[in-house]
């Protein structure tokens, strides 16, 4: 199995899927000849041409709307935001047509497509390139929101996106791009969506995560486990619909949680979390739910965003605080 | 050359049938005598239908809707031009086009009486059709992608997408355009300028003399017709059509027309504009004069009108009934189509909901 | 004390700030000679004139974006967005330039704007005139949501929001436009943004409810308070900044709650309040939370829709369960 | 005359002075030689900064920022031809105008060091003068906006608006054009048509020949100016701009330029453009025929080229040295700046992120 960066899971898993697939397409600001800003398109132009990895005129909201009407008509557009920071300027054909084309025709129009957008913070970028703002997606129903955070369950997740036969916002955590490698098996792989899965297995705590937090979670996980604590960690890795059989099933058997969010505290996926375990658990909690997430303010400027971002310690922090509640 | 001229352009008014119905025989197109009974035949069924809808709102017995009295002509004359293999991309005032299509007319009533099963089309309709558009202008993104999917068939697929003059403001409509000219789209893009979005008045929704040149901005062929003008609009989306299928990409097409009753039945023209407009505009209405035409041709007469208004009165008196006598569908079908595979979390959402019904039907 | 309709109200607010603040203007689709689609601009038009009550094209970014501008340029422009089903068309302006721009320029500009909405169903309208997405515009730091409950405070809450130097969507519950009348007084007041308002005192049970759900929340409340439990209802008023101080504070003191919301069950506001609950007050829970909401499917069409907003039964039966838990 | 010509449209192209730097005389505009140096020295500034930050930056001293080598002259026209209470909209490639304007050196490098202190500029440059915009197109209806405003207050302001080629095809540009063609605000769209957005060349952006022609769609003024030529820049903008405060409404000018370097510094343009293309337009660039034209007039000589350049390397060395001087500001000044009001809310969260700061500093 080779090793893989995240940028690299998710071009084999375009490329796999556009040679499979005659109707799959890329779409979006420079996926063409430039092959992305971040490169995961890289190398598809050349493959298999201009039609199939299509450089659009600069617009989000067409390039959405573009999307929807292709995917009427039988093709399976991947639409690429250059950054989640923009992809605000398709909200209207998101929650207005891609999210209910189905539900308005009872299924005889829809819209298998992909909107792939990087997300979050940690790379020094400019304004508006580093917000995570996956729960205002989730606030849409009939669209899907999944959010892989490794090589291998990118490149499994978009496959399964691609081949889903409705409109998947599949957020990549930029961080995670290239800041580290996995094995991805040679064989194409899928994973279905709306399933989180349990990373780690244990018994005193359970650790939600997902995307670019998963990392510096499980870092903290080790340093407080190596201390003796039995910690179950689930990466969420869909956000909608949400797998809260999962989540309640570890707390129920754990009795504590912690959820880690880069995105802000309010508003956010870790309080919709919370509710389902307050809906089907509650009984079964010893502690309080504790959230480690960012802060309500607007994303800071990168010079500060570091304090932003949960880091290690602050998990650690917050694990060994809900342990000993 | 310090200060040339890079490029010049024009924007032509095309009309073939005036206002008493007269023609133009240097332009008038060459239809045969089914097509053109068709085409009125659409346009009065459309009226028809409009008009029942309006007494049925009245009387509490479908919600709101938006009548399409006056402008019947540039969507029946496109669904005339259209092939079958060519998609129809509406936006809410094209009841004629849709009906011509194939659309049922219980689909607009059950449309308009609240049920998502009114946009349910048979198989062989709602495959080159789209359903009824409510976000202003966002039709026009769609029609660019289905053009785009269209062309890479290569089976000289078309769309037809109707806008109106107040979509021409919102961004999606000039992205769609821009998209579609970029991809030299297979798209006709029909702007049914009716003068008045809501109650604004076309001069400020806009500051270009026509709505037509917005095409110059993609260098696309653009053109003013009179949209009451059944043949102009036939002739203007025809020739659009063709350049389509030639590969020649997107046209826009400017309709002038009136919107003779309210926006909506929620609204009130008395509020924003005068009843001397609104007459003004009934001697110029799209229906008489080609009847006018067709009688001077020898193809029409009172006895042919009466017979068509019967048979359409009692076609739609039929479709009342069905709608009338459709008992409610199910209350939670919404949950079986939020996804193509049920998630345990909606799953079980639709028993709790199943549970709540039936608990309230009890209390 | 005149009785007034909640667009009364609204339009009573209007009217005495632009007599009293030049700088204030309504702007948006028929706002001006029609006085809006639900007449809340009504008269306006004449007593201020056009560019005072600005009939603008039809373009929910552009009229946004363009009242940020104003806004910047020292007006107080108030948007009207027809229905809060298209106003997701101008995202893009929101979360990219109307709630950054003060954090942006640590204040040296800022948008003193209203972006008024009416929101949510039960009024037989037609698609994408009947959802409520408030969490959406919660998970935007730096932008208020501020959501009345009745003419009363709709006025106050709306003369509050034009004065606050703040970006504020203010979304209006259309079902309670003309559904009641209520005293407003002579005198101009205005209620603070940011605060809820407990309703109803009481010892037993805490309810939190906003927007079109207070109604049947308070019947249901008054129905099953004429049985002998003590409620409190808290109008929450403002989403965002949530006030949780005055919903914890309840919570505490009496160990239940129930939450009645429009929108879907998940990723709403409810959930939010769920989690600041657990985050403070946890411990003196008595019984899970009770969320009454509406389901996770895309907003049904009118002929459907009565069975999906919470109805009284349906509170009444939520209360009482939490009760007796 | 039922095919009529409704309207007729021309785009012209302006340059005063050709790629060698020899003036149009009938077309040159009436600078003074204080005006002459002034455009040229902000022109030159901009240059020597953006060279240095391109240095900062691959040596990590700065973050990602895009250059505005070879598109100086657009901007720093402007400046020049704007009045003290005209407002400046900028995208984020008009270095040269911004600093003309007044934005300190150390502006641009606060911020491209991710800082929004950089953001904060004295107030009487701030005043007139909006923020770096990153959001493609979304400035031009703050513009607009900001156009309607001066426009209410009769005091004569006007607003000069910057974008992009790519910029054109947002819906934003579509609808801020049309806002303030409405309005008739008085707001001069200058599109910097550099040949590339990132990697899409300006032919896959949108059909049209020229952006100019964008302008006919709201029958605006447009023209087409060759954008490395500072005098027709100059030209072009200053008629607007008395247009604009005559209340004749908005223009839009296209700009034609060319971005010689890198989109930003993450971007590799050998992926999609040839240096052949890029050595053709090194020719071109506006620099260096503004010194040949003031050379040729008789008031530049090296000797003024040489002060000038070591004046300014020496202001760049300065601002450089404040930014590496400069601490950190506080981490917590985003909580001062969620709202104007403190909510409490907002207040714990502070006092818990101070708190962690500190327990991470200790551990
Ligand atoms: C994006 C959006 N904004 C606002 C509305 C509300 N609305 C419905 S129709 C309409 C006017 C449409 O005018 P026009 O495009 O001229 O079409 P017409 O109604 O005249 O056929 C408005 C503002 C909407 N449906 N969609
Ligand atoms: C709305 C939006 N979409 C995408 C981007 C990412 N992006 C930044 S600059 C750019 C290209 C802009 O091209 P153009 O308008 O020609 O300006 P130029 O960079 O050439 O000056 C893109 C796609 C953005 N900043 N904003
Ligand atoms: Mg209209
Ligand atoms: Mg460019």
């Amino acid at each position: 199995m080779p090793k893989l960066t995240m940028v690299q899971a998710l071009n084999l898993a375009l490329r796999e899927e556009m040679e499979r697939d005659e109707s799959v397409l890329v779409m979006g600001e420079d996926v063409g000849i430039d092959g992305g800003v971040f490169r995961v398109t890289d190398g598809l132009h050349e493959q298999f041409g201009p039609q199939r990895s299509l450089d659009t005129p600069l617009a989000e909201s067409g390039i959405l709307g573009t999307a929807i009407g292709m995917a009427i008509a039988g093709l399976r557009p991947v639409a690429e935001m250059q950054f989640s920071g923009f992809s605000y300027l398709m909200m209207g054909q998101w929650e207005g047509n891609a999210t209910r084309m189905r539900s308005r025709t009872q299924g005889q129009h829809t819209c298998p497509l992909v909107v792939r957008m990087p997300y979050g913070g940690g790379v020094r970028a400019l304004e508006h390139h580093s917000e995570s703002r996956e729960a205002m997606y989730a606030t849409c129903p009939g669209g899907k929101v999944v959010i892989p955070s490794g090589p291998r369950n990118a490149r499994a997740l978009l496959l399964a996106a691609i081949r889903d036969d409705d409109p998947v916002v599949f957020m990549e955590p930029k961080h995670s791009y290239r800041s580290f490698r996995e094995e991805v098996p040679e064989e194409s792989e899928t994973m279905p969506i709306g399933q989180a899965q349990v990373a780690r297995e244990g018994d005193d705590l359970t650790v939600v995560a997902w995307g670019a937090m998963m990392r510096p979670t499980l870092k903290a996980v080790d340093e407080v486990a190596a201390k003796g604590a039995s910690i179950e960690v689930i990466d969420l890795l869909t956000i909608n619909p949400l797998d809260s059989d999962t989540i309640c099933a570890s707390v129920q058997k754990t009795g504590r949680c912690v959820i880690v969010q880069e995105a802000p505290r309010s508003f956010g996926v870790a309080s919709e979390i919370i509710a389902r375990i307050n809906d089907d658990v509650l009984l079964y909690l010893e502690a309080p739910i504790k959230r480690l997430t960012g802060y309500d303010v607007v994303t800071p400027y990168f010079g500060r965003e570091k304090s932003y971002i949960p880091p290690v310690s602050r998990i650690v922090h917050g694990l060994r605080e809900t342990l000993e509640f | 050359m310090p200060r040339k001229t890079l490029a010049e352009f024009k924007v032509e008014h095309l009309r073939v049938l005036d206002e008493n119905g007269h023609v133009d025989p240097e332009l008038e197109p060459d239809l045969s005598t089914e097509q053109l009974h068709a085409l009125y035949r659409g346009m009065v069924r459309a009226r028809e239908l409009d008009q029942r809808m309006l007494n049925l709102q009245r009387q509490g017995r479908i919600g709101t809707f938006g009548p399409c009295t006056g402008q019947e002509a540039p969507s029946c004359s496109a669904a005339l031009a259209m092939k079958d293999d060519d998609w129809f991309v509406g936006a809410f005032r094209e009841l004629g086009g849709r009906l011509m299509r194939g659309e049922p007319l219980t689909g607009t009533l059950f449309f308009h009486n609240g049920w998502e099963e009114g946009n349910v089309l048979p198989p062989e309709v709602s495959r080159r059709m789209l359903p009824f558009t409510i976000i202003v202008a966002s039709q026009c993104l769609h029609a660019a992608g289905v053009g785009f999917a269209a062309s890479q068939r290569g089976q000289g697929e078309a769309v037809v997408c109707f806008s109106g003059d107040g979509a021409t403001s919102e961004g999606d409509f000039h992205e769609g355009l821009n998209f579609a000219g970029v991809w030299k789209a297979p798209v006709v893009f029909v702007s049914q300028n009716n003068q008045w979005a809501i109650s604004v008045p076309r001069e400020m929704q806009t500051s270009s003399q026509t709505l037509a040149q917005k095409g110059i901005a993609y260098d696309m062929p653009c053109i003013q017709v009179d949209g009451n003008d059944a043949l102009a609009c036939y002739v203007a989306i025809s020739e659009a059509l063709e350049r389509a299928r030639r590969g020649e990409g997107p046209s826009l097409i400017e309709a002038v027309t009136y919107r003779l009753l309210m926006h909506t039945t929620a609204d009130d023209p008395r509020k924003y504009r005068t009843e001397d407009e609104e007459k003004e505009w009934w001697q110029k209405e799209p229906l008489i004069r080609f009847q006018k035409y067709m009688t001077a041709k020898g193809i029409w007469d009172d006895a042919k009108e009466e017979a068509l208004r019967t048979e359409l009165r009692a076609e739609v008196d039929e479709a009342v009934q069905t709608l009338e006598s459709q008992k409610p569908w199910p209350a939670e079908r919404p949950f079986d189509h939020v996804f193509a595979e049920p998630h345990p979390s909606i799953t079980r959402q639709r028993e709790e909901f199943l549970a709540n019904l039936k608990e309230e039907a009890d209390a």
